[in-house]
């Protein structure tokens, strides 16, 4: 099955994300067993559940970066271990450590981000826009304050072209302004087809877009 | 050859026995230390079975 | 049929429960094979015309180097058969055939220097096939310390199956630029460290102790397994079942015990 | 499953030399850092001498073997700089997350890493190549063993670092790992240098060390991509 680079818009309804009994197991800990959801376009995936819940964990196994110790995870029906850079170039990731360079400079940052996928609908400065740091492009990241590295990490999200973003605990550092600003971010992707999953604590409250939440806990 | 010429090694028996000791504690390190390693393994799960068990 | 007693066999309980049952009659062959390649060895075979008594080390020095390469080629394409499949089993017989198979690389250096002392006066020679000895057990030992640092078991034995099998790829290489090395600076004057040419009844013990080694590395491959799995399959349902019985028949072991101990007598 | 159209292959080109020219970047805004590959080897070279005593003749037949050691040992401290920052803040999940292959990224970071710490071994080596009284004629052999050998180490090292990269104290194990994994080279390299330094034709090793090159391009990405999966997972 090939994935020609058209028929990546986010605006195709027919992506979907499938977990069929998942398990973890962490040094003896069962985290979670047997686990599974699906989650289509235009749907959020919220996971809830106290700290040390595996709620990371099933995160990084949805992106292909942690190993479960049992049951598959699927795009679009088929294993994401078999697609490899077939399932990257539609996701987006958003780990606890930012992925920003400390030393380089904000638009450096994301012009590295664009490289390593594919340029998305919105140009540069209109995602700094979004993320209101319009005017910081020449700062470096280390300038940059916990909150707004992290509001670079999500503006990476908006420069590249992906249809699923995987978020963990996108709000920590963010003040409530900042929480709305994407709020809004995360509706108006999933308005164009794009699916989301994150974890967080804070209640989500994104009207328009179908939200499915799991408790791991 | 009697027992002294055998055990001689006609004037190599430092050599000799000590690479055939060497072998036998070799060998025999790779059978003890897996039984040890077994033993204390299944210590650990019978203990951590009963604490599962009184806490269930 | 091979791939169904195949697949069966990676299921960890059902080979957990074969092993057990084959390791006595393997140690019984094994023990019946080395016993035999001594016999030869130390007394039937007649003593080397030009070494004297002290060519007798060959009995182990020869079928301890085959060892260590054989172990290190059988590690390399378990791990490799553990991380293309996903097949636990064979990643951990790749973890557990290193540490045997650096018992066998430093049995064979040491045997090679105390076999090389009374020829040469030295204890050690660079000779070509000796540092490629060495330099192998530093591969061993790469993969042993690799496994040992990361904490996660699974994570481990897949770090130590890659360097395994980029270990192998190296062997080759390494040992022809050391055999090359070796005839740069020690010339073809010193006698080839080979086996002497062999008369049939020395030939006949060594393959025997060669036999009995690699049965020997069976068994002791199939122990370290035994216990890697328990260790690996701790959660699962049939160890606590299998441990658990174990369990209550040890207590109840040591109840009969305390009960015939004469309560008059004072306990050491 | 068929890759996608051309058009991503030019971007994984693209991508390649954005690593690379990023790479360089980070690397020349820590310039100090550069100095320390370098500054390691010639401590190590200036040991030599004061340990095994100055008389030109000694010096001069040990010249090539110090000469390669220390540069093997100043390329090997050198490695951990590979993953070590991009482990650190996420940036490495963000590599293997990326729609190219991840083996053609490590091979862009180990570029960046060998033009920072390999290519000034070059520059610095016949400078010190005189201090152990090495014969003139033979610095252009030295300069071109280090040239093909340097790479090597780059990339087989890269391996042992991708495997280590997780760990706290990862530097001692990858000193293990990946030594017995440079004899190969440091036997034919030094040893083409001696040679030279004797006069005598050495297109036989440089032939060899040129197949090591081949062999190290064409294999090691592959495992240091999956080490790194492995690391990260």
């Amino acid at each position: 099955m090939t994935f020609s680079s058209a028929d990546c818009e986010p605006d195709k309804p027919e992506y979907y994300l499938e977990a069929c009994d998942l398990t973890c197991v962490r040094d003896d800990q069962v985290l979670f067993d047997g686990l599974n959801f699906r989650i289509g376009s235009k749907q959020v995936l919220l996971i809830e559940g106290k700290n040390g819940s595996g709620k990371t964990s099933l995160l990084r196994i949805l992106c292909g970066l942690g190993l479960q110790d049992g049951g598959e995870v699927k795009w679009c029906g088929e294993s994401i271990e078999r697609l490899g850079a077939g399932y990257h170039q539609h996701l987006a990731y958003v780990g606890h450590h930012d992925g920003i360079k400390r030393d380089l400079t904000v638009l450096e940052n994301l012009h590295m981000a664009q490289a390593l996928d594919q340029p998305g609908r919105l140009t540069i400065d209109q995602a700094l826009e979004k993320v209101n740091l319009w005017g910081y492009e020449d700062v470096q990241a280390h300038a940059l304050s916990a909150g707004q590295r992290r509001r670079l990490a999500l503006a990476r999200l908006l420069v590249t072209d992906n249809c699923l973003w995987i978020l963990d605990e996108p709000f920590t550092a963010m003040d409530k302004e900042g929480i709305a600003d994407f709020e809004r971010l995360i509706a108006t992707h999933t308005a164009h087809g794009g699916l989301v999953v994150l974890t967080s604590h804070h209640s989500l409250n994104c009207d328009g877009a179908d939200v499915q939440r799991i408790d791991l806990s | 050859m009697d027992m002294r010429d055998f055990f001689a090694m006609g004037g190599y028996a430092f050599y000799v026995w000590t690479s055939y000791g060497l072998a036998f504690v070799v060998l025999a390190f790779n059978i003890v230390q897996p039984l040890l390693h077994k033993r204390r393994v299944l210590k650990r799960i019978a203990r951590q079975i009963r604490r599962t068990r009184r806490t269930a | 049929m091979f791939m169904r007693f195949f697949h069966r066999m990676a299921s960890p309980p059902y080979f957990y429960v074969i092993s057990g049952r084959w390791l006595p009659w393997l140690a019984v062959i094994c023990l019946a094979l080395i016993l035999a390649g001594l016999y030869g060895g130390l007394v039937e075979a007649p003593a080397d015309y030009q070494q004297g008594d002290s060519f007798r080390i060959i009995y182990i020095h020869v079928p301890s180097a085959w060892m260590s390469l054989f172990i290190y080629v059988v590690m390399a394409v378990a791990g490799g058969i553990g991380l293309i499949w996903h097949i636990k089993l064979a990643e951990m017989v790749a973890v557990s055939s290193a540490p045997i198979g650096a018992s066998f690389t430093f049995l064979a250096l040491v045997t090679g220097s105390l076999w090389g002392k009374p020829m040469w006066g030295t204890w050690w020679v660079w000779d070509g096939r000796l540092t490629s000895e060495l330099i192998l057990l530093f591969l061993y030992l790469g993969v042993i310390a690799l496994y040992g640092a990361i904490d996660d078991k699974r994570r481990a034995g897949r770090a130590a199956a890659i360097l395994a099998l980029v270990g192998v790829v190296n062997i080759p290489i390494i040992h022809y630029s050391v055999e090359w090395w070796n005839t740069l600076h020690q010339g073809p004057t010193v006698t080839k460290f080979d086996k002497p040419s062999i008369h049939i009844s020395m030939l006949i013990p060594l393959l025997l102790m060669a036999g009995g080694f690699k049965l020997f590395y069976l068994i002791a491959v199939l122990m370290r397994l035994r216990s890697e799995i328990l260790e690996r399959e701790r959660n699962s349902k049939w160890v606590t079942a299998l441990v658990g019985s174990e369990d209550r028949r040890q207590k109840t072991e040591d109840r009969v015990q305390e009960s015939d101990v004469d309560p008059r007598r004072v306990g050491p | 499953m068929k890759q996608v159209v051309c058009m991503k292959r030019r971007s994984t080109l693209n991508a390649f030399y954005f690593l690379l020219k990023r790479d360089l970047i980070l690397n020349f805004r820590r310039r100090a850092e550069i100095a320390n590959p370098l500054l390691f080897f010639v401590i190590v070279i200036t040991l030599f001498p004061l340990g095994v005593g100055a008389k030109p003749q000694l010096l001069q037949s040990m010249a090539p073997g110090v000469i390669w050691v220390a540069a093997l040992l100043a390329a090997m401290l050198s490695l951990d700089r590979i993953f070590r920052s991009d482990f650190e803040d996420g940036s490495l999940e963000q590599l293997l997350l990326s729609a190219h292959p991840v083996s053609v990224l490590v091979l862009a970071k180990v570029a960046a890493h060998w033009l920072v710490t390999g290519l000034p071994l070059l520059v610095v080596a016949p400078l010190l190549a005189v201090l152990l009284g090495l014969p003139v004629d033979a610095m252009g052999v030295l300069v071109v063993t280090l040239l093909l050998g340097t790479p090597v180490l780059s990339l087989v090292g890269a391996i042992g670092v991708a495997l280590t990269v997780g760990l706290r104290r990862g530097g001692i194990i990858l000193s293990l790992l990946v030594l017995p994994l440079y004899i190969p080279v440091l036997i034919f390299a030094s040893n083409a240098v001696d040679m030279a330094a004797g006069g005598l034709p050495v297109t036989a090793q440089l032939s060899m060390l040129a197949a090591f090159l081949a062999l190290a391009l064409a294999l090691a990405p592959w495992p240091a991509a999956a080490a790194l999966r492995i690391s990260l997972s």
